[in-house]
């Protein structure tokens, strides 16, 4: 197997410098140490691997710079990739792998709330530690599970009100009909009443649902100030397009909190992207000195030189946060790391990340963003230190360590 | 079923039987009474509707208008295996069997219809037994020669003990003694059954008929004894000179 | 090995029962010397092999290319679900499940076979069905669509499906490799039901139907009665695997009946030789150890791989690798005796073809 | 009346859409009986195909009749190579083009990645009342009718046609009359696969290229072909209008879930009703 991974770094990372290499070990002056061995389970192939592709690399950049940086507790870190080719049956599968035969010490994993669901149970019947580096609908309260990224409380509560400022009150929202956009929908229509607007409408769209004329044609008819985009998934791209060719953003704009996540603007025009109103935890334009290294470290690591993104920013945030959680328990086991979760810190390229020992959950900088017409990001104001209020609302893993279900989130 | 039985009473019959593929008309009006115990053969040239009209006896073809009557009940709406299961068995004219399965498991199925009355391994013997091809037994029917897979389906039909068998050329592609031996079989059954054959082969007909009914363009043409048959001029035109051919 | 011989219909030999004794052993051996890894991605091959026999049951033996059997796997599974999620007794989710799966299968298949449509369009119409009813339940993500207590959760799935509880017992529940045994016995009694199923009057006349339906009904059999039976009975089995993959991963999803699902199992059957009980099982083994071996190769695109073995097998074992065993010994079994034992000959692989009787 | 014209217009787009994705089928499947489960892998193919050529800033009309004969050279080697081994084994050729279909979606993601800008063509939007119409799709509309109007002719009433509807129908009697039939079918494996390539390059603009995209069409255009019956051209046009129909009106009063599961229960119905295709009944025909 391991030989499998080495050929696996080659061909994801490209001929790249890989400090997990025995000589670059050694010059880190670790090779002989017993390795702490982590796991990540993304989706290289299939439909979904337009979220996973930049968060592969980015684990295994991190994982590299720990290793260059002498390990940790003077251990190499081993990474093991797990391909789940967007199939939950391999996700639950690989998870079972990762944890009883590598013993992978975390394992991060899943782009999709349901590929997290398959995984959990997995996690909590080998008692390991696992990391979801995703944007979600928020409400999961388990302590074996940490998520990194924004939930819909840190994410719309800047968003909507900036929305309804600038482009009106009348919202009209689509979404993918998943729960993840259901819930997100939620959120929009009540920021959007709490900021004096109204939604006069809502519809959700099947996964492989390409062809958008006749909800334009139902948009047209409402007539709304703005039409909000929780729609996901290459498919659903083509709506932009279409809105582009048939509305029109000069007509009623466009705001969203998805686009951008699958870098969905580097496959669409310049015109046909630009000036879509998003926020999000991190963006390539950030103007800030942690940001801009990061970009720079990343496209000379994954030799790519297109836009980054947010995923890959999650992927090496949520390593770190592990590895500083790591140095603070002096121990890799799941079950001492999980313990010493609790307030570990870290100044990621998107801002610093504060775990919340309540919800496993992060608070975190959000950005305010508008697609300009460079298929890029133009930056327009930074909400610092967000909480995941709405997870906190329902879930307190310090009074009930053993919690480990998903609340829907009462509004 | 079989023993002795009343001459008089009517087994099958049709009442203005007609069936039509689009504009073509195979049968036209045909009405006819077979008795009971009777051995009638239908003659008649290619496409004269012979055919068809055993697939509606057997309901594998539903007629377009006309019913059929079988011992009195009105059976021209009933599913094939129904009117199977009232005791009339068919021999199709080409070889209608399993040929993925060995004769004696074609025979079993057609016996083991009765599984509950009677021991179909008995039935299975008897009917290869008396069409002597316990040689075959074993063998994958689809493998056989066209004569024998004929007595294949014959043992079939047998094995399922009707009261009624209807033979659709049963001595296509047989050799002389095969035709014989089959001839001999008819007139062997016939003492418990009732049977018609439809048939081109003039001697063969010959050697069995009683009552003979011809069939020219989807109508009756004439029904009479053999030797009156023979006589009758018309059917000389349309059917006899035929069969110096056939 | 032929699609079907007189020792297919006749009692399985001591041999057979020999060789699936020793498979038995073997399979409750082995938790014991793999790890729960291992365990665990066995067990789901026990379950799509029950699938999958589901489904190469009716082709093989009945002549009926089901493409929908995901349908009744889907119920199943969504109906385990729920009614465990619901009431909190597993014992009563497993029977009410399956026979759920049951009670569909009866419903559409009385529809498609009464109706006397022709095979190919059987076909079609079961992949339609699957596909419906996936998109049906992607559909059912908002609160509204609420079963009980449990909401159906659309494209995201039902997850923390409860695990199986000892029937008499319902305090105890069982771990994964308990899942195994289960999965494994309940494949067993699948295999080993078929195969004696085809001994029976009921077995025969189906593959009599088969292989000729007029004939079967002039010798007074209806067919439909025969096929419907057959259809139910392996939307049962379809179903028990269903509830087995939703006690496997604690999950049921919509992508239970997807196109992609559908299409595998007909893979299985094919590449493991749809023309006999035991090949089914060995094309399952194969593909799905392969596509979760690939996932962890580092190969790049997994499907250029998966794409490539299948078109190949296509070119070489075009009757699935099973068969294709079965002649090489059944060769060196007749040069052995002398040309003795003919019936062993392969070439019924024709008539195995549903669709060429279409 | 504003409000019906949207509702033609949603009607006629649905209809081409479906013309589109299942033409090239009904030469493929409809005509020889191949089960091609890489269809949809072809028409992504004709979309990746055409967004090349646009990007070497090739005229996209242009760039879409290449990407067609590109896409039918590609079919041609593949029947050469593949199908042509497999006539008249329905199941293998299902099979074998089932990993055709994964092994395209591969290699295309391997070169292009998960996903690639869609061509894009801009020729703006058209107002009816206070609705606009993206003029992009009321082009589309008509390139369908008139790909299938071109197909229909050239199956029709040319020599070639005839030769090959022949051969289709029985191929040793047209062997008997001297045709090359072992030709025949490589030409219209290639021209059912140049259809299916140019269906994908016009939609192309529409949807955006994806590996994953041709999962989308493939059963659609199967359940189309079928539904069509046994003249595929005419029937793929009548089950085309009638989903059409049924996906543009109720998806727009509705909603598209609501649309796509109508059009597949209709599909049912009409099986149950006419068991051999809409055109059944004519038994043959193009």
């Amino acid at each position: 197997m391991r030989i499998n991974r080495r050929q696996f770094f080659r061909t994801t990372t490209g001929a790249l410098g890989f400090a997990s290499m025995p000589m670059l070990l050694k010059s880190a002056g670790i090779a002989a140490e017993e390795p702490i061995r982590i796991a990540n389970i993304l989706d290289k192939t299939g439909g979904l691997n337009i979220y996973s592709l930049k968060q592969i690399k980015a684990i295994a950049l991190a994982v590299d710079e720990l290793n260059k940086a002498g390990g940790l507790l003077g251990r190499p870190i081993e990474l093991v990739f797990y391909d789940s080719q967007s199939n939950n049956q391999l996700n639950s599968q690989y998870m079972a792998q990762a944890l009883v035969k590598d013993k992978a010490a975390a394992v991060f994993a899943g782009v999709t709330s349901s590929s997290r669901e398959v995984m959990r149970p997995v996690v909590r019947k080998f008692r390991g530690l696992f990391f979801y580096n995703s944007m979600y609908e928020g409400g999961v309260c388990d302590r074996r599970h940490v998520c990194i990224a924004q939930v819909p409380a840190q994410q719309l509560s800047p968003l909507v009100p900036r929305v309804v400022k600038t482009y009106g009150k009348k919202c009209y929202i689509l979404g993918a009909d998943y729960i993840y956009p259901h819930t997100t929908a939620k959120w929009i229509q009540k920021y959007t009443r709490e900021a004096g607007g109204e939604d006069i409408g809502v519809e959700f769209f099947p996964l492989d649902v390409s062809n958008f004329a006749p909800a334009l044609a139902r948009i047209q008819a409402a007539k709304p100030d703005v039409v909000w985009s929780i729609l996901v998934g290459s498919a659903h791209n083509a709506f932009y397009r279409q809105y582009e060719s048939t509305i029109g953003k000069a007509k009623t704009p466009l705001a969203s909190c998805m686009f951008g996540i699958g870098r969905e603007q580097t496959y669409l025009s310049a015109q046909e992207a630009a000036g879509i109103m998003n926020a999000t935890p991190f963006h390539d334009e950030l103007p800030s000195e942690k940001a801009q290294e990061f970009v720079r470290k990343f496209k000379e690591y994954s030799g790519e030189q297109d836009y980054v993104g947010d995923y890959a920013e999650y992927g090496y945030r949520g390593v770190n946060i592990w590895a500083n959680a790591v140095k603070k328990a002096g121990d890799p086991s799941p079950d001492a790391v999980i313990a010493a979760l609790d307030g570990v810190q870290f100044e990621a390229p998107g801002g610093l990340v504060t775990v919340d020992g309540q919800t496993n959950h992060a608070v975190m900088d959000i950005h305010l963003v508008k697609t300009n017409d460079k298929q890029g990001w133009d930056h327009l104001e930074t909400f610092k230190q967000l909480q995941p209020s709405d997870t906190q609302a329902v879930c307190d893993l310090r009074k009930n360590p053993d919690d480990n279900q998903q609340y829907t989130l009462s509004l | 079923m079989g023993g002795a039985m009343p001459e008089s009473e009517i087994l099958i019959e049709t009442m203005d039987l007609t069936k039509r593929f689009g504009g073509v008309t195979a049968i036209d009006g045909v009405s006819l009474q077979i008795r009971r115990g009777e051995l009638r053969c239908l003659i008649g040239p290619n496409g004269a509707g012979k055919s068809t009209f055993f697939k509606m006896l057997t309901a594998q073809q539903k007629p377009s208008s006309g019913r059929i009557l079988l011992a009195g009940t009105d059976i021209t709406d009933w599913q094939a295996h129904r009117v199977s299961g009232a005791g009339v068995g068919i021999k199709n004219q080409v070889p209608d069997v399993f040929d993925n399965l060995t004769a004696r498991e074609n025979v079993w199925l057609a016996a083991s219809y009765f599984r509950k009355t009677a021991r179909p391994k008995v039935l299975v013997d008897d009917a290869l037994n008396s069409l002597g091809i316990t040689a075959l037994a074993g063998r994958r029917v689809g493998e056989l020669a066209h004569g024998q897979r004929q007595w294949v389906e014959l043992a079939m039909v047998l094995a399922r003990d009707p009261s009624v068998v209807l033979l659709d050329e049963p001595t296509a592609g047989m050799s002389d003694e095969e035709t014989a031996k089959t001839a001999e079989l008819i007139l062997e059954l016939n003492k418990s059954r009732t049977i018609v054959v439809v048939e081109h082969d003039m001697q063969f007909i010959r050697k069995i008929a009683k009552m003979v009914t011809v069939f020219h363009q989807g109508k009756i043409l004439a029904e009479d004894t053999m030797a009156n048959i023979q006589k009758n001029r018309m059917v000389r035109d349309v059917y006899l000179g035929r069969s110096a051919a056939a | 090995m032929r699609l079907i011989s007189a020792e297919d219909c006749e009692a399985p030999v001591p041999l057979w029962w020999a060789l699936v004794a020793v498979a038995a052993v073997i399979g409750f051996a082995l938790p014991s010397f793999v790890g729960l890894d291992v365990v665990m991605s066995t067990s789901i091959i026990f379950v799509y092999a029950i699938l999958t026999l589901s489904m190469s049951y009716l082709w093989g033996y009945c002549g009926m290319l089901s493409f929908g059997q995901t349908a009744m796997y889907g119920v199943g599974g969504y109906a385990y679900a729920v009614i465990a999620l619901n009431s909190g007794n597993t014992t009563i989710a497993v029977f009410a499940a399956v026979f759920l799966g049951c009670l569909f299968a009866l419903v559409i298949g009385y529809f498609m076979i009464y109706g006397r449509i022709s095979k190919i369009y059987f076909t079609v119409i079961t992949l339609v069905i699957t596909v419906v009813l996936e998109k049906a339940v992607r559909a059912t993500s908002d609160e509204r669509f609420t079963i009980g207590s449990v909401p159906l959760r659309g494209q995201n799935g039902i997850s923390n499906v409860p695990d199986l509880q000892f029937p008499w017992d319902p305090s105890q529940t069982l771990f994964l490799d308990g899942v195994y045994y289960v999965a494994l016995a309940a494949l067993l009694a699948v295999f080993i039901g078929l195969r004696l199923l085809l001994t029976t009057h009921f077995g025969r006349v189906l593959m009599g139907i088969r292989d000729n339906e007029r004939r079967s009904e002039l010798l007074g059999y209806d067919t439909r009665k025969y096929q419907l039976g057959a259809f139910v009975l392996c939307g049962g089995i379809a179903a028990l695997a269903g509830v087995l993959y939703g006690v496997w991963g604690n999950f049921v999803a919509p992508e239970m009946m997807n196109l992609n699902s559908a299409a595998n199992i007909v893979i299985y059957a094919i590449v493991g030789g749809r023309s006999t009980l035991a090949g089914p099982i060995a094309g399952t083994a194969i593909i799905q150890y392969l596509t979760s071996w690939l996932g962890t190769a580092g190969v790049g695109q997994v499907t250029v791989i998966l794409g490539t073995v299948l078109i190949v097998f296509v070119m070489l074992f075009p009757r699935g690798i099973l068969p294709t065993l079965g002649d090489v010994i059944a060769q060196v079994w007749r040069f052995a005796l002398a040309g003795r034992d003919r019936a062993k000959l392969p070439g019924a692989r024709k008539t195995s073809d549903g669709w060429r009787n279409a | 009346m504003v409000g019906s014209v949207i509702v033609l217009y949603q009607i006629l787009f649905a209809v081409s859409l479906f013309i589109l994705i299942s033409l090239g089928l009904a030469i493929i499947f409809g005509m020889m009986r191949v089960i091609n489960l890489a269809q949809g892998e072809f028409i992504m193919l004709g979309a990746y195909a055409c967004l090349i050529f646009t990007r070497l800033e090739i005229n996209f009309w242009l760039a879409a009749l290449l990407s067609g004969l590109v896409v039918g050279l590609f079919g041609i080697i593949v029947e050469r190579c593949l199908i042509r081994f497999l006539y008249g084994r329905i199941m293998d050729t299902l099979l074998a083009t089932w990993g055709l279909s994964l092994l395209m979606i591969g290699l295309v993601t391997t070169i292009f990645g998960p996903q690639e800008a869609g061509v894009e063509v801009s020729l703006g939007k058209l107002d009816v009342g206070e609705f606009s119409v993206s003029i992009y799709n009321l082009v589309l509309i008509a390139a369908a009718m008139g790909l299938l109007a071109l197909t229909y002719a050239l199956w029709r009433y040319t020599k070639v046609g005839l030769v090959v509807r022949g051969t289709m129908q029985n191929p040793d009697m047209a062997a008997a009359l001297g045709v090359n039939t072992d030709r025949c079918y490589m030409l219209t494996f290639g021209f059912g696969s140049a259809i299916t390539g140019l269906g994908g390059a016009l939609i192309a603009p529409l949807v955006g290229n994806q590996p994953t995209m041709g999962a989308f069409y493939v059963a659609k255009a199967f359940i189309t072909v079928i539904s069509g019956g046994a003249a595929p051209l005419t029937g793929t046009l009548l089950a085309s209008g009638v989903f059409g129909s049924v996906d543009g009106v109720i998806s727009y009063a509705s909603t598209q879930v609501v649309g796509e599961i109508s059009v597949l229960l209709v599909a049912i119905v009409l099986l149950r009703l006419l068991p051999t295709g809409i055109t059944g009944r004519l038994g043959g025909g193009v």
